[in-house]
């Protein structure tokens, strides 16, 4: 435990360190991103030790005399620390690069000092052992990840995305609040433990409210709304962050109430695994549907968040069906995803980032042939891409398929189990399907092809400390994917935290599955050498020739005639038209010699176009008729005074 | 295990051979004589021969193409068990694991076509991205039946042996939709008609052929080989699934499977010989179909069962 | 036999129907004026035995009530040339007949307390009630800044009536506190309204409603 | 000897009026620190009053005394810098009035007597009225007037139901001093209908002084209308004063065991504060409008958490202390912002991170703050309050709480951030100077409510303790 609070002092140190240094600002950013990048090496290498130990470890400070911060990290605790140790040191190492405007010097050492508050949060939320401990961490975790939202507060849009993001954490937090409130009011103790004494139907209560705040923050539909406009809005370190660890922090507090409130409705399970399928569908589906590169892959994260919570909920119904096969792998598989995601999430983001950086453009169909000026980003966005798709032999796979297993379990059991496992296992499928085309469309439009406008032309890539961390992040989804050993062992030991009562979890019968995705994968990796080999072989002493594409005798094509990606994209988000429905702008064309004209079209996400016309506007409508109250004579206001004398002297 | 990897190798060198029976059909159709049956193996020398030529624009994502995707077919004919003998490998879930190794070889199919920033190349793309995710819907919905029946999750559970007849014994009459939705899935995956046109020499209605439009010489033949031996893999489903016989004589058993097979490309080429391509807006509601087959299979089974 | 005490509280509730009938500022002075002398003797015919301390304070209040403020709001419309007339929100004839559904409903409500368990007449509390209603009620209806001030002395006088009356424990600190209330409130509304003079040369409030949603 | 703490501002507000305007300012300084002081020394040394009758401490006195005199010292520093600024006519009544404030403030929150606290209060009222009244505008008028006249209507109120309680005595047969302690002690024998009578009347009067809705009309008018430091008074201490009335005649209530009528009156109305306060934040144009709004919701916290009594009372208290604190530092912001820009109006105020830096941050953590999140103190007594709720059993009240919670947290934060980040019309961004006596209040409050959120001295916690325990407080 002293490593874990040694860690973060580290860290908390390079937040506040380049505050005092703002004025040297190369300095500033050395000392910040050494120190903060030191600490949370600490705390990995704390946080893997503390892993694979048998006993938790607990430490407990008296805070405001009556009240205590707790603090334990037992399994599950330790494997959420994992990923976001190791993002938050990737994502300052790829900071030195890309803050890089002196100008800005204190703004910078600001975002400093956020972004190591951010990282210190959200370790002592993932520790916290009670009530207020929690809240406490929680709320700073979203106040300092709101102040990094909006670095760029000029930009009308990430005004925007800063608020929306503010107050649906705020009103997450009260959702959390008031399950912990009821947890509170009937065990009368503030740690996380007393939960279990609760009658049945308040943990139900307690489940579905901490779900909905919990899923507010993880992005799960329909309280999803802030998030594709936040983490674009954000610098794309901390865009990898949010979306590679902050919203899995979400998934932690659903987690943990399952733990806390040790109660295996099969209620709890339903609603996860029809929640999860929701986003996880829609998510992918609007995220084709973007023509921001980064607003795409914030949606993308919606569709693993639901990939996940489908996880969750397989896990879930296992349990409360009995069927410890199946909750395991649906808990581990769910596990196994929230580390393959954070992995490449944040890769995808530092690429989005780089080529943000580089062009000036967010939008997917100003870009093209980025593949051949930035090799290095291409590449290793290419093997995210891969991963995020949940191909083998790449990480995404691995926690896919365990969950498909644990969903095949769950085909067996009776009725409503059986139409969940279904769906669940439908879903899966087309979500991969979806983000495989989702993720073509990206990889091709960016990265291949030809340029679409000026500002793709003239990409670059020099700065190594961004690109390492992309290096390392690439690198680690074929390891992990061939080699699922030593993750899928983390998974087991952040499941075995779950409570789920089966004693010790025995290794061998996963370890013969990861044996077989690692054969496989072998068996195909050598099936591609060969292959390589054989092309190599067939091409020796060949003439090769390079010319234009054949444009199937068109003689004069220009880069505007490529597909972009709206048209790669249209006819899938066709097929999903009451949700996707398009909103397009096309003056007419008129006259004898029209003028020049133009089309835009963007797919609006239905949770946001519901939410304005059945909460929003209601609400603004029910106040706007209360205003008469203060209507500025003052004749009434006495009146209301001897109004509220009567009405109460009738209770006397 | 040997006979199993000669059975693996035998299955792609006829493979091509398969491919040029529904040529021969066509042909039939059409009142004409027809290419040899021998036609793909001379296609393919000949293409190995040859050198290529490369568009400016294109990566080595275009080279890895080719590769990729005949990689992922051999890998997934790696796990069906041929002539219902035991296939070279096989896990439990492995079938989820082939049908992910087929997405990552569509994958750089696509990202090989996006490669060369040909408007007619990505609009075949954007069409392999769609189609196929209904097929996987399906597929995994008849995997969802099989397991129910089986209680496995592997190919060699379902077309091993005897194994298959037993689906037919539990499952009765609605196997005869899998048998009809495996068909669909097997015209939409490899680009038949009604849903694709290999023969069209009209860029904006093909979906495949469009796609591969710019590779030439051996990473062309490196593509088509891997086309057969995709169209080998779907055919050996339906051939089983509609042959269930096991000999107990391993050569009887493998003759039948030929003919079997046979029958799968007599009926794919009559298919194409009597339909029209779809139109390209209608191909979705035509591989919806597939599903619906395959979804009321299972429930109808389920009750069946029960 | 009829308790003198009652006899004045007729005349105070008289002067509520008066008050609320009366459209010239003067009258109103002038009955409130009455109002005051007339509640500022209730104690003497009390049966509380007077200390010196509450003779003092009841001959104060009877100064400050009946003399002082009536007279400096006299001298102040005529030195400052103020309108006469009351603008008001409810009408006169309105006004008179809300008093009277006042004064028939006081009792009832002083029933359901069982206020009239208390020493004095039984008058006494829905005369004090009846004025602090009427006091908020002129506060409500008359848009003169005059009439609106006044109307807080009735309801002062009100609660000086329950308060001396009713209550015996209280000692003195209850007549000086609304002795203090009373000279320094209405000292400083005093000042407001020569602000409210000097400002739109007239006392409607009407025009003091700017600051508003 | 306790009284002195409130003559000395009064004997230091007397010779203001006679000395000229700079004298005065630093007379005004001088005083705070001395008060402070003094203030510091009846903590440690606990004096005991001349008349005892009607002066004591008591444990949320203490509280009120020391908010009072924090505040009063850190306002008092402002004001000096902020009147050099301002042109002020007739200073020394500005600065006087401050004075005559701080010391009718002060005899509020030791005072015992049930009259000599209304005394108080009504004091306060006066005095306050010239600070509102400075600026001699027409709408400065309007707002001083609709001060005086709801304010002295309902004190007016709460003296009739001071009455009562003295009525509710002789029927009870009690024969002890009329003082909160006295009677807190003797409330079982209290007739229970006069007393509760007494409490309702109480309860809208000083409910009217301290803002509760629907009393609280003439808050917004009166705290937009001031100059800043004044506003800050008023919504950092004013409300206090008045909310220490109606919780010490709770504590009679609670006493009496009639806590749960108390109690219910007190959360209704504390629910219909913050609705009301969300009605007019939500689409508010200009920003010290919002931030009285703003008041307005807190002192409905506060009612609320002192009906719920318990773990929600301490709450209550916690959410006392660091309102004042930290909305009385917003107000101050305002004066700056005000002088920065120009304008009262939310529209005409934007790109503040870039014109005014250091107002900057003090703006936007003073919103953090009000807002709830920690590390301010806020955050914890709102925790309690709704833990509170959920624990004795007000279920629909706490949902209807949070979802307000939730409604002017939407409101507040779409107006900050306009103001903070939104675009201005003039194209400004060259910083405007400021004056570190104009900012250093404000960090002082912010950061004493910060320090108490991470530690607090053990005597603090006794006191806040004594003061809940009688609303069956603590855990």
């Amino acid at each position: 435990m002293e490593a874990f609070f040694f860690s973060i002092g580290v860290i908390i140190a390079g937040g506040t360190l380049p505050l005092m240094l703002h004025r040297h600002f190369t300095l500033m950013k050395t000392v910040g991103v050494l120190s903060i990048s030191a600490g949370c090496l600490i705390g990995l290498t704390n946080s893997l030790f503390q892993l694979f130990r048998p006993e938790t470890d607990a430490v407990s400070f008296k805070y405001l005399h009556a009240f205590s911060l707790s603090f334990v990290i037992d399994g599950l605790s330790a494997f959420f620390l994992v990923p976001v140790f190791f993002v938050s040191f990737l994502a300052a190492l790829y900071s030195f690069h890309y803050l890089n405007t002196p100008e800005k010097s204190f703004r910078t050492a600001a975002s400093y000092l956020f972004f190591s508050l951010l990282i210190a949060s959200m370790t002592l939320v993932v520790t916290a052992a009670n009530i207020i401990t929690f809240m406490l961490f929680w709320e700073i975790m979203s106040l300092s990840s709101f102040f990094l939202v909006v670095y760029d507060y000029h930009k009308i849009e990430t005004r925007k995305a800063g608020y929306l993001y503010f107050v649906f954490s705020h009103a997450g937090a009260m959702l959390i609040l008031s399950a912990f409130g009821l947890m509170y009011g009937f065990s009368g103790s503030f740690g996380f433990d007393g939960a279990a004494i609760l009658p049945e139907w308040v943990k139900i209560v307690v489940f579905v409210l901490a779900f909905a705040g919990f899923g507010s923050k993880a992005g799960v539909f329909p309280f999803h709304v802030w998030l594709p406009h936040a983490h674009p809005a954000a610098p794309s370190h901390i865009s990898a962050v949010m979306s590679g660890v902050m919203i899995k922090i979400g998934i932690y507090g659903i987690l943990r109430m399952y733990v806390a409130l040790n109660y295996h409705a099969p209620l709890f399970g339903e609603i996860l695994v029809i929640a999860g399928m929701i986003s996880g569908i829609l998510g992918v589906v609007y995220a084709l549907a973007q023509q921001d590169i980064k607003r795409m892959l914030a949606y993308s994260s919606i569709e693993n968040m639901g990939i996940i919570l489908i996880g969750l909920g397989i896990g879930m119904i296992g349990m409360s069906s009995g069927n410890p096969l199946m909750a395991v792998l649906g808990f581990a598989g769910s596990l196994l995803h929230v580390l393959n995601h954070s992995i490449f999430k944040s890769l995808l983001f530092m690429g989005a980032g780089i080529v943000i950086k580089k062009t000036g453009t967010h939008s997917i169909d100003a870009l093209g042939g980025l593949m051949k000026k930035m090799r290095i980003t291409g590449m290793t966005f290419l093997i995210g891409s891969l991963a995020i798709s949940g191909l083998p032999p790449l990480n995404g796979f691995v926690g896919e398929f365990f969950i498909y297993l644990g969903g095949f379990k769950g085909v067996g059991l009776d009725k409503l189990s059986f139409v969940l496992s279904l769906m669940a296992i439908i879903s899966l499928a087309v979500i991969g399907g979806l983000a495989l085309a989702c993720f073509t469309k990206v990889v091709g439009v960016v990265f291949q092809g030809e340029p679409r406008s000026e500002s793709a032309v003239k990409a670059d890539e020099k700065e190594p400390m961004m690109l390492i961390p992309m290096v390392v992040l690439a690198a680690l989804c074929p390891i992990i994917g061939v080699f699922p050993k030593a993750v899928f062992l983390m998974a087991i030991r952040g499941v075995s935290a779950l409570n789920l009562g089966y004693g010790r979890i025995p290794f061998s019968p996963f370890l013969e599955m990861t044996e077989n995705i690692s054969q496989a994968a072998a068996v195909f990796l050598l099936i591609v050498f060969c292959m390589l080999a054989l092309r190599f072989f067939l091409y020796r002493q060949k003439t090769i020739t390079r010319t234009g594409t054949w444009g199937c005798g068109f003689t004069r094509p220009t880069v505007k005639m490529q597909y972009t990606g709206s048209s790669y994209a249209r006819s899938i988000t066709d097929f999903f038209k009451p949700v996707t429905a398009l909103n397009e702008d096309h003056p007419a064309v008129q006259g004898v010699f029209p003028a020049k004209t133009y089309y835009s079209s963007h797919a609006r996400d239905i949770a946001e176009r519901y939410m304005e016309s059945v909460f929003v506007h209601p609400v603004l409508f029910f106040f706007d008729k209360l205003r008469w109250i203060q209507q500025g004579d003052i004749h009434p206001y006495i009146g209301y005074i001897l109004l509220a004398i009567v009405i109460l002297l009738f209770f006397v | 295990m040997i006979e199993s990897i000669i059975l693996w190798i035998l299955a792609i060198c006829l493979s091509p051979f398969y491919a040029a029976v529904i040529l021969k059909v066509k042909a039939f159709f059409g009142g004409k004589k027809g290419p040899p049956l021998l036609i793909h193996y001379f296609t393919l020398i000949k293409l190995m021969q040859k050198g290529s030529v490369y568009s400016n624009s294109t990566t080595f994502i275009f080279k890895m193409g080719p590769i990729a995707s005949l990689s992922a077919a051999l890998m997934a004919l790696l796990f069906l068990p041929i002539a219902g003998r035991s296939p070279v490998l096989s896990f439990n879930g492995d079938v989820i694991f082939v049908l992910y190794v087929l997405g990552l070889g569509r994958f750089f199919t696509i990202a090989a076509a996006m490669d060369t920033a040909s408007p007619f190349e990505g609009m075949g793309a954007a069409r392999e991205a769609f189609f196929p995710i209904i097929c996987e819907a399906t597929m995994f919905m008849i995997l969802i039946l099989f397991f129910q029946l089986t209680g496995e999750l592997t190919f060699a559970a379902y077309f091993t042996g005897i194994q298959t007849s037993g689906l037919w014994r539990v499952a009765g009459a609605p196997m005869l939709f899998v048998v009809m939705a495996f068909f669909i899935i097997l015209l939409t995956e490899n680009s038949r008609v009604p849903v694709d046109d290999p023969a069209t020499h009209l860029e904006l209605t093909m979906i495949h052929e469009v796609m591969v439009l710019d590779h030439s010489g051996p990473d062309f033949g490196l593509i088509e080989l891997g086309a057969f031996i995709k169209l080998l893999f779907y055919s050996t489903f339906v051939a089983r699934l509609i042959c269930p016989i096991h000999a107990a004589h391993p050569f009887v058993n493998f003759v039948i499977f030929c003919a079997a097979l046979s029958g799968v490309y007599v009926a794919i080429g009559v298919t194409e010989s009597v339909m029209a391509r779809f139109r390209m807006d209608r191909v979705s509601h035509f591989v919806l179909t597939s599903f619906a087959l395959a979804f009321f299979a299972t429930v109808i089974t389920l009750e069946f069962v029960k | 036999m009829i308790h003198p005490v009652d006899i004045l509280l007729i005349l105070v509730l008289l002067s509520v129907l008066f008050a609320f009938a009366s459209s010239r500022l003067p009258v109103l002075i002038r009955i409130l004026a009455f109002q005051g002398v007339v509640v500022s003797i209730v104690p003497f015919f009390l049966e509380h035995e007077m200390t010196a301390g509450g003779i003092i304070f009841t001959t104060a209040t009877l100064t400050i009530r009946g003399i002082i403020i009536p007279w400096s709001f006299y001298s102040m419309i005529k030195k400052m040339g103020i309108k006469r007339e009351v603008e008001t929100i409810v009408s006169y004839n309105a006004s008179v007949f809300a008093s009277l559904l006042l004064i028939v409903a006081a009792p009832m409500l002083s029933h359901k307390f069982n206020m009239i368990s208390f020493s004095g007449g039984t008058l006494i509390t829905s005369t004090a009630i009846t004025l602090v209603v009427a006091g908020m009620f002129l506060l409500m209806a008359r848009r003169n800044a005059i009439a609106m001030v006044l109307g807080y002395i009735m309801m002062e006088n009100g609660i000086y009536l329950i308060g001396t009356a009713l209550s015996s424990g209280a000692q003195h600190i209850v007549e000086f506190g609304i002795l203090l209330d009373v000279l320094a409130g209405v000292m400083i509304m005093a000042i407001m309204l020569q602000s409210i003079k000097q400002k739109y040369d007239n006392l409607d409030t009407a025009q003091l409603s700017k600051l508003k949603e | 000897m306790l009284e002195i703490i409130f003559l000395i501002p009064f004997v230091a507000a007397l010779a203001v009026f006679f000395l000229p305007a700079t004298a005065g300012r630093v007379l005004l300084v001088l005083t705070g620190i001395i008060h402070l002081l003094m203030t510091i020394m009846v903590w440690t040394i606990r004096p005991e009053a001349i008349f005892p009758d009607y002066f004591a401490l008591s444990a949320a006195g203490l509280l009120s005394l020391i908010v009072i005199s924090l505040l009063f010292f850190l306002i008092s520093v402002y004001t000096a810098e902020y009147l050099k600024q301002s042109h002020i006519r007739q200073e020394n009544i500005f600065t006087g009035s401050m004075l005559l404030f701080l010391s009718t403030m002060t005899m509020v929150t030791i005072s015992d007597h049930i009259m000599v606290m209304w005394i108080a209060i009504e004091a306060t009222t006066l005095t306050s009225a010239p600070l509102i009244f400075t600026h001699k505008t027409s709408t400065a008028l309007e707002a001083t007037w609709k001060y005086v006249l709801i304010c002295s209507v309902g004190i007016a109120m709460a003296l009739l139901g001071s009455v009562l309680i003295t009525l509710a005595m002789d029927v009870g047969h009690v024969k002890t001093a009329v003082s909160f302690s006295a009677l807190t002690e003797a409330a079982k024998q209290l007739d229970p209908t006069w007393l509760k009578a007494g409490f309702v009347f109480i309860f809208v009067g000083y409910g009217t002084k301290m803002g509760l809705a629907p009393m609280h009309t003439w808050l917004p008018d009166a705290h937009s209308e001031a100059p800043s430091p004044a506003s800050a008074l008023l919504s950092g201490v004013l409300l206090n004063c008045a909310y220490l009335g109606i919780f010490k005649t709770n504590k009679i209530m609670v006493a009496a065991g009639l806590g749960d009528f108390s109690g219910t009156i007190l959360m209704v109305f504390g629910l219909m504060s913050i609705l009301a306060a969300a009605t007019f934040i939500i689409k508010q144009t200009e920003y010290k409008r919002m931030l009285a709004y703003s008041s307005i919701e807190n002192m409905g916290i506060i009612a609320f958490g002192t009906g719920i009594g318990g773990i929600g009372a301490y709450g209550a208290i916690l959410c006392l202390i660091h309102h004042s604190l930290i909305k009385s530092s917003l107000f101050l912001t305002s004066g700056n912002i005000h002088s920065g820009y120009h304008s009262w109006f939310i529209d005409k105020i934007g790109q503040l991170p870039a014109r005014m830096p250091k107002t900057f941050v003090a703006f936007f953590a003073g919103f953090a703050a009000i807002a709830g999140f920690p590390p301010f103190g806020l955050f914890i007594g709102e925790l309690l309050i709704i833990v509170g709720a959920f624990r004795a059993g007000h279920y629909t009240m706490a949902a209807i709480f949070m979802l307000s919670l939730c409604f002017i947290f939407a409101g507040l934060s779409n107006q900050v951030f306009k103001m903070s980040f939104g675009d201005v019309s003039e194209d400004i961004t060259s910083p405007t100077p400021e004056k570190a006596c104009l900012v250093w209040p404000q960090y002082a409050l912010l950061l004493t409510s910060l320090a108490l959120c991470v530690w607090m001295p053990d005597i603090l916690y006794q006191t806040i303790m004594a003061a809940a325990a009688a609303m069956g407080g603590g855990f």
